[in-house]
């Protein structure tokens, strides 16, 4: 049985309808991309999943547990992990107690300093910086501690919400190998991405959005010798 | 001199109940980033409530004192879920509104149940004054300023050593990415002003022993005297909400002593805006430079 | 003379060194790149060149005359306008109403006109409406004027950005990632935009960006900053074979 | 979709809305005197209609720094004062004819407010938020101290005996005038400079706006018409005394511009009008009357924000001048 | 309360604060003014001419406050009132003044005692006026007492306060006394230690505190805490002030001016603290007691012109004479009442009249 399994989903806000029926699943260990244009609906999707958004109709599963029916904050213990659009790091407070945070719901003293000795080898910027205050990070900066905060609750999946915007070319490069990494350490991956053609390069499967509902799915690799995925999203 | 020392110490005794009270207003500010008008009518709760145990309903003194606390935290847990809750949407001054709704709220309330007479009330606290020389220094106020830094510490050491210190101040910041994290946001919300409102009753309970009378009015002037304390001291800051305190009972006293008893409120409220001139975030607060 | 004269531009926070010794020299109606890793300080420069923060050391001349020491509004008043990296929009405004505020300084009319509604109120609202209306169909706008910002899709939030920068006239305009958040598609529009508004307003862009083919698509030269400092500069042929921009930023 | 719209139909000041509105002021004036002086209303509801032309004043004065500027302000009380002495003191030492006297007294009061609204504009300059609040609170309550200790304006006894030359025709010509004004200001250049202070400060900078100066012109404009509001208001209760204008009086004009919705003209206008008469309504009621206020109040705030509002919204039901001009888009 | 049937009940409308901080003082009028009315209703009513009236109250809660007292007046205006009685408080009252003169109604103010509250020829007060009680106390602190260094502390945002403590200055000067320290607090202060103790520095040999109860009480507690060691005298808003301190032996030896006292021995005075208690389950205080003489004089009035119209109660005032529960009492053409000056001393915890030349 798929880990993640989304049906039939619709979302409104207020009277608009942001995400018109969709269904789609996540395997353990997959990496899947969902890509599409400006507004259509991926965030949307990312935040009903982990509870911040309730949806009209649909359901969402996540290892047998109805997640529609459960407060946020209790999703994150069942191991999903979530970076958000614009990054929402904690400005206010410093690159360490952002990070602790990250592992709010884990008990084990030893294995949260673990991960973080992980998180900060993965980011040295981010070890570097650990006392400065969030906020006056460069945007760049704030992204890796986003990231590095939602590996810090060690989950066994991650929902990544365009993780390489504003990134440098080579940290951009670097974040999909990090990602990849991730995933081959048996972390499942949902990714979002404008730049679909990386998405593309480290997904096994994609779903293509177009207002609201999935237009085309399917491999990845396939995806990307699809030549309307080309024209519309790949810039070719 | 004798008097200076006498004003000081003077000024330190109303100031150490500013700095309590102050304490609540800042920690709910902190985190909940609402003036919660409130507040000081809490503080009027808790003195009646401490009333009706003690001489209505004989209850002893210990556990007066505790149950009283526990009334005022679960009634500021109430607030929070009915006025407050349902605004966390709403621009702030919405709150703020709501917050004065509940203010006059309570205060009606209390009038209409123990009528507007004060009722005389014998201090709790039996702690003997010390004398040194001329000077007297009040076994309440002692306990006051005792106390006061107690709480002072305490929450310091709460809000940023524990792990629910922790959430509150992801809360403070955004609600969502804290949800995110796995903080229950509502029901840390519920923790800060229990808290708060556990502090006030504190305040309630030192402030009638202190001053020996009970009445509807009772929290409406310390709570505004507190509000600016705590801004003077930097609104958020909980070290700074005791120095805030201090600070505005030690001018009130020097300016009607030295200066002039009648117009020691604008002399006060000068100071106050002078020190907000020099420091626009207050005395121990944070003024850190937005990144653009 | 060239339009923007930076020389040896430095600002510090704390113990970080977030500028040093930098060196610009931009002429007019240049299309000029500013590109570094994360965290390089190129946000930095704009703020300082804004007015934003106060440099420690270095001067920032525009047209020859110094704009240290001067504050935001007047630095916009000499000619410099900017857009943001985390967009600052009037959200609660009307989109037409977000370009008509940038003309503050350009069409003036005195506070009786306001209260009283004088004649001149009239004409110089009719005037800002139109040259709004203008601005606002070149990034394809024009169809939203009275959407509140807030209700506009991201992508053309950060257009309307860089419309309300451009109605206040300026002689230089800074875009501090414009792509950001963009697809390959709505990149190349944007391409395009940004050479339309160089042609046909005469102004000068300077533009940070890490969309390389945006950068090497528009870009006539290029600042390239690493910890700071320059690391390299020149057009982008030159610049983005260099080894050492390779490594520290562009990776393969 | 994207045709050339008309974006703008105030192309003069002669338009047909501008000749609906003016119908209605002068229409509103005939109702005005038809219930002031006929015997439809008890006296008691004749006694309210110049404390409500006051509130509007206040309200829409107000509303200029907490609803447009976004700054909280907690001592718009204290240029109410400032303006009500300044009147009251000229009426009382002038011995010219009533209308002349009066309306020295309404000017001189709003200037005489201003003045103090560009004093205390100035920390404006340096504070934001909260620690502006602080400080418009206390320099309110630095006001009401001194012309407690102030001889000439009579200590805490006060002016009395100020004639009682506020009438609804007054009232009602400067309600008009403050509403008038300051509609057109908020919808002007300076108006717009105001707002986007509001909504973004750097950016504002950014595109040359002195955010300073706009801050102190929103302050002194908001002040000189609570001066004037205070000339009507000791002008019709020919009382004045320092202790009607603490922080609470302030409190309770805020609250009518905060229910009436921020930066929305009109809701503060009905907001003044319910908020006037709401305590009045509650007097059948005696000593349940001020925890009924509350109550009030409260369920007030909690309706505007629910989603209730929104469904009646969505579904046409709600009068216009309710709407939240959020969804105004399409 | 309805009127019931036309002509034969005469409406006196009330106004004082029912609510706010200054509750107290209007609640205790209202319910003085009410055992007052039973009281007459149950003896058979007023005889006005050949006819008898009932007396019926219309009380208002008018917040102690000038907006709220004009929009109250014009409420019981509306309610056919004939006579006012109020406002309780100055503030209040002062904004009604000239409207009750345009009505050229009777108006009885029961304790508005502010310089000017009768300013108009239809309104009268029973109370002392400011400058009177503070005349009084002067002379008393400097020639009874001989005292010549006199601390005073009075309540700077209150009328009624600074209205006697100008009066009593200036009195203690023309005597030949010395104000050593003159200390003000503002309304609402709960902690007056500052203020005590540059009294106590001041070389003070008595204080004089011009204020209501409230303060006081925690004046006298806080001068006790603090080792002032000076006696006080104060005015008639000391009235009720036992109840309010813990422990009485801080207020021993005070003297303060009241015109009315619980525990005075007259049998009229027991027979309506006794009903009051009845009632209301409380000890009336001077301002109870003043609620129910206004409503004596009202009656006084209504006897004597045998008439309900106003001109001709308000003609009748100046020839009645009543003996009331704060003293007998007539009224002079300016509406001040004259009456005779009550001490109230506290001696082992009680209250105690003197008499004092
Ligand atoms: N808070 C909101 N209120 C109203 N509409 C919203 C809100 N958030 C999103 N929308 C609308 O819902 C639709 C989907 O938005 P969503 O943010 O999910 O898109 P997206 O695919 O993530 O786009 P992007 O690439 O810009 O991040 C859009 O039309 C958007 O305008
Ligand atoms: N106000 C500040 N206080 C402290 N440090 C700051 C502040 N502003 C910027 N910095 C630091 O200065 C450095 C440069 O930041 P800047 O925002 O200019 O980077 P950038 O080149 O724009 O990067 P990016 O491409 O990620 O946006 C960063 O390391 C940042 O953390
Ligand atoms: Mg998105
Ligand atoms: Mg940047």
């Amino acid at each position: 049985m798929a880990m993640l399994t989304i049906n039939n989903l619709e979302v409104y806000y207020g009277v608009i309808q942001a995400i018109k029926g969709i269904s789609f699943e996540v395997n353990e260990g997959e990496v899947i991309a969902l890509i599409g244009a400006n507004g259509a609906g991926k965030t949307t999707i990312l935040h009903t999943i982990t509870g911040l958004i309730s949806p009209k109709a649909g359901s969402v599963e996540f290892e047998g547990h109805d997640l529609t029916k459960m407060p946020a904050h209790n999703i994150v213990s069942l191991g999903m992990a979530h970076v958000p659009e614009g990054r929402r790091i904690f400005q206010e407070l410093s690159v360490f107690e952002n990070l602790k945070l990250g592992a709010y719901t884990r008990k084990d003293k030893n294995e949260i300093s673990e991960t973080l000795e992980k998180v900060y080898l993965r980011f040295p910027r981010l070890k570097e910086r650990k006392n400065q205050i969030a906020g006056t990070l460069s945007g760049g900066e704030q992204q890796m501690l986003a990231m590095g905060r939602a590996l810090m609750s060690h989950p066994k999946i991650i929902l990544m919400d365009e993780p390489s915007m504003g990134l440098s070319p080579l940290f951009v490069s670097e974040i999909f190998d990090i990602i990849k990494e991730i995933s081959d350490n048996g972390t499942t991956v949902l990714l979002v991405e404008q730049n679909a053609k990386k998405a593309l390069s480290i997904a096994d499967r994609a779903y293509v959005l177009e207002t609201g509902k999935i237009v085309l799915e399917g491999d990845a690799e396939e995806m990307m010798n699809n030549d309307s995925v080309k024209k519309a999203y790949l810039g070719e | 001199m004798g008097s200076i020392l006498e004003q000081l110490i003077n000024g330190l005794r109303s100031g150490s109940i500013y700095a309590l009270i102050a304490l609540g207003y800042t920690m709910v500010y902190g985190i909940a980033k609402m003036i919660n008008f409130a507040h000081g009518d809490i503080i009027m709760v808790g003195a009646y409530a401490l009333y009706v145990l003690i001489a209505l309903l004989k209850v002893p003194v210990m556990a007066a004192v505790f149950l009283t606390i526990i009334i005022c935290s679960v009634l500021g847990i109430i607030i929070e879920k009915v006025a407050y809750k349902p605004l966390r949407k709403a621009p702030a001054l919405s709150v703020l509104i709501t917050a004065i709704g509940v203010s006059f709220f309570l205060q009606s309330l209390a009038l209409l149940i123990f009528k507007p007479n004060p009722i005389a009330f014998k201090s709790i606290i039996n702690v003997n004054s010390i004398r040194i020389g001329d000077i007297t220094i009040s076994g309440v106020s002692l306990v006051t300023f005792i106390i006061t830094f107690i709480c002072m510490v305490s929450l310091t050491y709460f809000i940023n050593k524990t792990k629910t210190g922790a959430a509150m101040k992801a809360v403070s910041e955004d609600k969502a990415a804290a949800e995110l994290m796995g903080i229950n946001v509502n029901r840390t919300i519920s923790i800060t002003f229990a808290i708060g409102s556990g502090l006030a009753a504190v305040a309630g309970i030192l402030f009638v022993c202190q001053y020996q009378s009970i009445q509807p009015t009772l929290g409406a002037l310390p709570g505004i005297k507190a509000f600016v304390a705590a801004v003077l001291g930097g609104i958020g800051s909980i070290p700074g909400a005791m120095i805030g305190g201090l600070v505005l009972g030690l001018i009130e006293s020097i300016s009607k002593a030295y200066i002039s008893s009648q117009l020691s409120d604008a002399i006060v409220f000068g100071v106050l805006v002078v020190v907000l001139l020099v420091k626009p975030s207050g005395l121990l607060g944070k003024n850190r430079i937005e990144k653009v | 003379m060239s339009l923007l004269e930076v020389k040896n531009l430095g600002i510090s926070f704390g113990g970080l060194r977030a500028v040093d010794d930098v060196n610009l020299s931009i002429e007019e109606g240049q299309l000029y790149g500013l590109i570094g890793p994360n965290g390089a300080g190129k946000t930095t420069v704009f703020n300082l060149l804004t007015g934003v923060y106060q440099p420690t050391t270095g001067t920032i001349k525009i047209n020859g005359k110094n704009i240290v020491g001067k504050t935001p509004s007047e630095i916009c008043q000499a000619g410099i306008a900017r857009t943001f990296q985390n967009i600052r929009l009037f959200k609660k405004m009307t989109v037409l109403d977000n370009v008509k505020a940038a003309f503050h300084n350009e069409v003036q009319y005195n506070l009786a006109t306001s209260f009283f509604r004088l004649p001149n109120y009239f004409k110089l609202e009719k005037e800002m409406d139109e040259k709004a209306m203008e601005i606002l169909k070149v990034f394809d706008l024009d169809g939203e004027a009275n959407y509140l910002a807030n209700n506009l899709p991201y992508g053309k939030q950060r257009k309307l950005e860089i419309a309300r920068a451009l109605a206040t006239n300026p002689k230089l305009l800074l875009l501090d990632e414009p792509a950001a958040g963009m697809n390959p598609n709505e990149t190349a529009e944007l391409m395009d935009t940004i050479r339309l508004v160089r042609d046909r307003y005469h102004i000068t862009i300077l533009l940070i960006e890490h969309d390389m083919k945006l950068v090497t698509g528009i870009c006539e030269k290029i600042l390239v900053l690493n910890f700071g400092t320059e690391l390299a500069s020149g057009t982008p042929e030159v610049v983005l074979n260099n080894p050492e921009v390779i490594t520290a930023y562009l990776g393969e | 979709m994207k045709k050339d719209k008309k974006v703008t139909n105030n192309n003069s000041i002669f338009t047909l809305k501008n000749l609906i509105y003016l119908i209605c002021v002068i229409a509103g004036y005939f109702v005005l005197t038809y219930l002031a002086e006929g015997d439809l209303l008890s006296r008691q509801s004749k006694s309210l209609i110049i404390p409500m032309g006051i509130n509007i004043i206040l309200a829409v004065s107000l509303s200029l720094t907490v609803g447009f500027l976004g700054e909280l302000s907690l001592g718009h009380a204290g240029f109410m004062a400032i303006g009500g002495y300044t009147g009251a003191l000229i009426t009382l030492h002038m011995n010219l004819p009533k209308g002349i006297e009066f309306t020295i007294a309404l000017i001189a009061g709003g200037i005489m407010a201003a003045i103090f609204g560009f004093l205390i504009g100035l920390p404006v300059l340096r504070l934001k938020g909260d620690y502006l609040a602080i400080v418009t609170l206390a320099f309110g309550e630095i006001i009401r101290s001194v012309l407690t200790s102030l001889k000439f304006t009579g200590g805490a006894q006060g002016l009395t005996k100020i004639p009682r030359y506020s009438n609804y025709t007054w009232v009602y010509i400067v309600m008009v005038l403050t509403v008038v004004l300051i509609s057109n200001f908020v919808k002007s250049r300076h108006g717009r400079a105001i707002i986007s202070v509001r909504e973004n400060y750097i950016a504002a900078e950014s595109i040359g706006i002195k955010v300073s100066k706009y801050k102190v012109m929103a302050f002194v404009i908001a002040a000189f018409f609570a001066g004037v509001a205070g000339v009507f208001y000791g002008h019709n209760l020919s009382i004045l005394k320092p202790g009607d204008f603490d922080y609470n009086k302030s409190i309770e004009i805020l609250v009518i511009v905060v229910l009436g919705g921020m930066g929305n003209i009109k809701g503060s206008i009905i907001a003044a009008v319910a908020l006037t008469i709401l305590p009045e309504m509650l007097r059948s009621v005696d000593e349940f009357r001020t925890l009924l206020y509350a109550v009030v109040l409260i369920a007030a705030m909690l309706f505007r924000s629910s989603g209730f509002k929104t469904k009646l919204e969505e579904s046409g039901k709600l009068p216009k001048f309710m709407k939240s001009n959020k969804n105004n888009a399409k | 309360g309805k009127k019931e049937s036309g002509s034969n009940e005469f409406m006196i409308g009330g106004l004082g604060p029912l609510s706010g901080s200054a509750a107290s003082y209007g609640v205790s009028v209202k319910q003085g003014a009410e055992i007052a009315i039973k009281k007459i209703n149950d003896e058979g009513g007023v005889k006005v001419g050949d006819e008898t009236v009932k007396l019926n109250l219309n009380f208002v809660d008018d917040e102690a406050s000038p907006e709220v007292a004009v929009s109250a007046y014009n409420t019981v205006m509306d309610g056919g009132a004939q006579a006012i009685l109020g406002a309780v408080t100055s503030d209040a009252h002062m904004a009604i003044t000239d409207r009750t003169n345009e009505d050229g109604i009777l108006t009885i103010t029961p304790s508005a005692s502010i310089a000017g509250a009768t300013a108009y020829p239809n309104i009268f007060r029973l109370c002392f006026t400011d400058p009177v009680q503070g005349e009084t106390m002067a002379k008393y602190a400097v020639e009874t007492l001989g005292h010549k260094k006199i601390a005073v502390i009075y309540n700077n945002s209150d009328p009624y306060s600074t209205g006697v403590k100008d009066a009593f200055n200036a009195e203690v000067a023309k005597l030949g006394g010395e104000i050593v320290a003159n200390e003000a607090f503002e309304k609402g202060a709960v902690d007056f230690s500052t203020q005590l103790t540059k009294i106590k520095g001041s070389g003070a040999e008595i204080i004089f505190a011009p204020i209501y109860y409230t303060e006081a009480s925690y004046i006298a507690t806080q001068a006790s805490e603090l080792n002032v060691g000076l006696p006080f005298i104060g005015t008639d808003g000391w009235d009720g002030i036992l109840a309010q301190v813990v422990d009485a032996k801080v207020l021993e030896g005070s003297v303060f001016l009241s015109p009315f006292v619980a525990t005075d021995e007259n049998p009229a005075v027991q027979s309506f603290v006794k009903a009051y208690k009845e009632e209301y389950n409380a000890v009336p205080d001077q301002f109870a007691a003043d609620g129910y003489d206004v409503v004596y004089v009202i009656k006084a009035a209504l006897e004597e012109a045998g008439s309900v119209k106003s001109e001709d109660l308000i003609a009748a005032m100046t020839k009645i004479k009543v003996d009331g529960l704060t003293g007998s009492v007539s009224f002079d053409e300016n509406g001040e009442p004259n009456k005779g000056t009550k001490f109230v001393k506290i001696e082992n915890g009680e209250y105690v009249t003197m008499t004092v030349k």
